[in-house]
């Protein structure tokens, strides 16, 4: 029940590079601030491209209970932001111990790395256009998706603040939204995401963010039988199916693991978002 | 370094702690690659119940200091589903099988095991009789008499190797172990996780004030990691000491120094769990190093 | 923030863990300062028995990860030379005393509760039933029918509070406070340590191989400090929901919030141990902490 | 029984200034290596001076599990190995992971000092000369205690090779005998000691060093009726007389705790000393 049952087999699915067994370490290239956030730049250069969507397990080389143990003691999970020319890169935001370690790392330090993991994003079958929706830390899976997307993808943002909303920078030509009003649309992502899908309806939507806003994303799109497609977040200990901890409850019962059947699931298979799914900005 | 087990000829020492990895789960995840580098020299599946179960409400793991706190509850497809679809698969890993099952009460524990004789992708059964986090009414792995009247009864419904999974959580384990083995057991592992609670966060993201203190969907969890490797240790040892069936020793091992220890007092077998979720194809790396320097003197 | 302990009006909610503060040796390092700065509402001293104990040959420390392994092994000058001793100057310190015991039968633990009885520098009497570094033959702490009989038996000898420290190593602790408070305890204390083992490091400086494996003199001993925080914090949580009786939660309090944590899930007072060692004035600090927040919500 | 009466009310024993009640967060002002070891120097401006041969317990104020918790997590010993003008200077020898961390601090960083603790080296009461004999980084304590006897003091060091013999340098004017003959004697400290016994025995023995050099102190001095003070070592989880963890067996039976009792103990009072006592150098 909480087991997924892929219709096609490990390693063909576009939405799923595999990953290769174990984690590797590679070399942090730089680490730049980006409003609130920071980017982290890892070289990946025998890495598998992640497909948009897809995440990683982090931890630093050092200081991270490697042997003599810490907390953070587990490896963190994140979102490849891009992977461009055996370069990854992520959007970090410093929430506790893990983030704040990662968000000090120095260019040459080394990064363990397991990944890519998880199920992607799937574009849409037909010509409707892709609305992408991010919330703070949760825009990240997006940049590569709008880049993979191009010219159908359509991005909304939004922000608690001028800070955070400097990481809009992040994507190209983006709608924002700001909780405070510093930055573009006073109010809410899912104000644009309204606004746009009263405009033109054909669309297919894409999100990631905290879950009170996939909650009124899926919400939204449910009422209007609009195919979503919500990148998820739950605690995760191991990124990799075999701990159970990483659950979302599906609409039909049971649950589904984020992290192997996830962190893309389509909107339908859920049923409301409840507080443990969602990025946590 | 090759190990025999309970009659069954293992490449190497170290194998998995059940719930700490799937391998079907992670297929998905790495491919092939995990079976051609398939890091266990058996594999132990999570605990199969009868009935299908859903598990624990999220959230489920907090991170402790050094160790980590699960509330999992047991999630399974239960006895037929697990037979049915995932024995298929897991009869294709490069290792022998070992089944984890727990019932609660001697009738349902016959019943799993009867049902894992039947079938040959299955080298031995795992009877968990300590799981923390799931309230089987009685624990009977904690009290000694209990323990080896179960086991008495349900010994005769398997012809395969029994491994009783001790619970940590009692006044005296080796006493639970000795019980065991006149019960019948061939093996038992230990240790189990150690019941602990975490509290939620003062002002934590998305917690309302008005839910319960306790972090956990299931209350309380278990304590595994790190932390709990001086406690392993020192149940394993007292162990070993009491008992002449082969013990499968765990408990926040996270390197080839550390299953050395356990091998050192008395462990036949080394399961590594919590560890796997850092780093999936550590304990290739374990049993490699332990390759190397041979074994413990 | 003061708080009412079995009738005694205490400043905060406070006080030391038995064994891990000795306010006559601190003296001799800190002198008088001690005194004017003390960090604990209630002074509990080192377990005292009938006979003097030397103590467990050393080494008696481990260093675990995030966590300490003792095996100190009671060492003490017994019941007379305390009472003549010792007790004067405890008498010194600005705060009740709490004198801890233990004896192994129901007589010897009679007659230091009627020692104790007869001195009124003793506010109150802590009782422990759960030292595991010390081989007691039977450990009474651990099975609920016994310690009821036994505490029924001696309660009576004491007409000062009586505080029972339970054992963790132990298959259903809260079943065990419920017996303690049967039995006529006015309180309960936990956690004690946990019981764990060391191995010496391969090549330990000095150690010859010919040794035994384990690193403490005493072969095992009792993990403490932050390790043990989740274990101690679920068992804690049990036993409040148990008992009426006010509850002495400790194991692995570092910091203001772990004592909101073990105040939170029912517990009257908070002992700090294994943190005095990291900072003999922490105990000061997580009061007045406590004391600025108010108390938890 | 182990529990020390000193006849001297706390605080008027010269051996053993007090150390004010709880740590105290010092900055480092050097850490320079000095052949295998390192001065680690910490300015200590209200910090009472300390006798000769006590010592502090120290732990590094970033990454020391304090709050977030690793291995070191408890403080370690070190002896002053001198205290002049409110700064206080400590040898160190990297053993493991708290030696490692103390050795990595650098000017300017944070250092939790509890101390000074325990009783040091009390003064001959005649005219007899000082013979102040140091192993390995058991040489630190001596450093102090040279400086205050002066020209009554004689030095007599031992070191496994050339770059721990390189410590010599923080004594004056020592005879240095070295176990692969490198530097100065080919031998052990204690031969220089025998030697200089043999010439003139009318002296005081002032040791620290590893426990063997320790034993073979203690007999030597035992079997001529030479008065000797040990500077012991042993594993510490406080250092304050708190966990009794830190004992050596007595000659009459019974322990002492060397942080109060010691770590300067006059060797009648002990026994063979065993592995357990003893600097680990
Ligand atoms: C698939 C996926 C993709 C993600 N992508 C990104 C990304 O691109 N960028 C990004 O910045 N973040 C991302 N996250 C979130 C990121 O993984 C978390 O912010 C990170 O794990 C937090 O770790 P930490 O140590 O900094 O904070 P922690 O202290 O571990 O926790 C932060 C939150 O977890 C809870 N918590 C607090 N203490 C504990 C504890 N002891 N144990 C368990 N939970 C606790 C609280 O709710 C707290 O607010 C992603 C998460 C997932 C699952
Ligand atoms: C009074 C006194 C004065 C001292 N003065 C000095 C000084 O001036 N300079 C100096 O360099 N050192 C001095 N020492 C020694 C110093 O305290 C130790 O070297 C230090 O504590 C080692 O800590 P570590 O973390 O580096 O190594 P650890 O790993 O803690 O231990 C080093 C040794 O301890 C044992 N050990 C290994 N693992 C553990 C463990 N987990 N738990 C317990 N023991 C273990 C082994 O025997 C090992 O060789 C002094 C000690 C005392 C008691
Ligand atoms: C997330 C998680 C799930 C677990 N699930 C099970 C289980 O289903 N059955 C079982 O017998 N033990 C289970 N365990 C216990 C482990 O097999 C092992 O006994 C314990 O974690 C101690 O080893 P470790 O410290 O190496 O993890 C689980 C442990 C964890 C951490
Ligand atoms: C070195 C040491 C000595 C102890 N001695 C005693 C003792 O004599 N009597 C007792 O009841 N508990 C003793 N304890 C247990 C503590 O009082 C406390 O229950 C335990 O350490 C958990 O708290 P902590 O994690 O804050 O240290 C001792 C603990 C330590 C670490
Ligand atoms: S994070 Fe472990 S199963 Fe998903
Ligand atoms: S180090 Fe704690 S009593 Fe000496």
């Amino acid at each position: 029940m909480t087991v997924n049952n892929p219709t096609i087999p490990a390693g063909t699915d576009p939405s799923r590079p595999l990953a290769p067994f174990g984690r590797r370490l590679l070399t942090v290239t730089a680490n730049k601030p980006l409003g609130a956030y920071r980017i982290l730049h890892a070289a990946d250069p025998d890495g598998p491209a992640p497909a948009a969507g897809q995440f990683a397990m982090l931890a630093a080389a050092e200081r991270w209970g490697a042997g003599e143990d810490e907390r953070p003691y587990l490896p963190r999970a994140f979102s490849y932001a891009r992977w461009v020319a055996g370069e990854a890169q992520f959007l970090l935001e410093d929430v506790g111990p893990g983030t704040h370690r990662l968000c000090e790392l120095r260019e040459g330090d080394g990064l363990w790395v397991l990944g890519p993991l998880g199920r992607g994003f799937t574009a849409p079958k037909d010509a409707r256009r892709a609305l992408l929706v991010g919330g703070g830390v949760g825009i990240a899976p997006l940049a590569g998706w709008q880049d993979e997307l191009g010219e159908r993808a359509t991005v909304l943002l939004g922000f608690r603040d001028r800070a955070h909303a400097a990481g809009a920078a992040l994507l190209g030509d983006a709608l924002v939204a700001s909780d405070d009003g510093s930055v573009g649309r006073h109010g809410l992502v899912t104000d644009l995401l309204r606004a746009e899908l009263d405009r033109d309806a054909h669309a297919g939507v894409y999100a990631c963010g905290p879950p009170a806003m996939l909650e009124a994303v899926r919400a939204l799109c449910a009422a209007r039988a609009i195919p979503a497609q919500l990148a998820l977040e739950a605690g995760m200990a191991c990124g990799f199916g075999a701990c159970f901890g990483c659950v979302v409850p599906k609409r039909d019962g049971g649950y589904l693991r984020i992290c192997i059947d996830g962190p893309v699931v389509d909107a339908a298979q859920l049923d409301r978002i409840g507080e443990h799914a969602g990025s946590p900005a | 370094m090759s190990v025999d087990f309970c009659g069954l000829r293992l490449a190497h020492p170290i194998i998995n702690g059940s719930g700490t990895f799937d391998a079907i789960g992670a297929r998905h995840a790495f491919g092939d690659a995990l079976h051609s580098a398939f890091p266990f020299a058996a594999f132990v599946s999570k605990t199969i119940t009868l009935a299908p179960r859903a598990g624990n409400p999220p959230p489920r793991l907090w991170e402790a200091q050094a160790g980590l706190i699960n509330s999992i509850g047991l999630p399974n497809k239960g006895l037929e589903r697990y037979m049915s679809e995932d024995l298929p698969e897991l009869a294709q890993l490069p290792v022998p099988l070992i089944t984890n099952v727990m019932g609660s009460t001697a009738e349902e524990i016959a019943e799993l095991l009867r049902a894992c004789d039947t079938r040959k992708e299955i080298a031995a059964v795992e009877l968990n009789v300590s799981c923390p986090n799931v309230h089987t009414g009685l624990d009977i792995g904690a009290d000694p008499a209990q323990l080896e009247r179960v086991l008495r009864s349900v010994r005769p419904a398997l012809r395969k190797p029994l491994i009783v999974k001790l619970t940590p959580n009692c006044a005296d384990v080796a006493e639970c172990a000795r019980a065991a083995q006149e019960g019948g057991a061939d093996a038992v592992s230990l240790i189990n996780t150690l019941r602990a609670m975490a509290l939620a966060p003062a002002g934590a993201h998305g917690r309302e004030r008005s839910q319960s203190l306790a972090w956990l969907g299931g209350g309380t969890g278990g304590l595994s990691g790190a932390a709990v490797r001086p406690v392993a240790l020192a149940q394993v040892a007292a162990v070993a000491r009491r008992v002449s069936i082969p013990v499968v020793g765990m408990g926040g091992v996270q390197s080839a120094a550390h299953a050395h220890q356990f091998l050192a007092v008395g462990a036949r077998l080394v399961a590594v769990g919590t560890e796997s979720f850092r780093d999936p194809a550590v304990a290739s790396r374990i049993a490699s190093q332990l390759d190397d320097e041979g074994p413990p003197t």
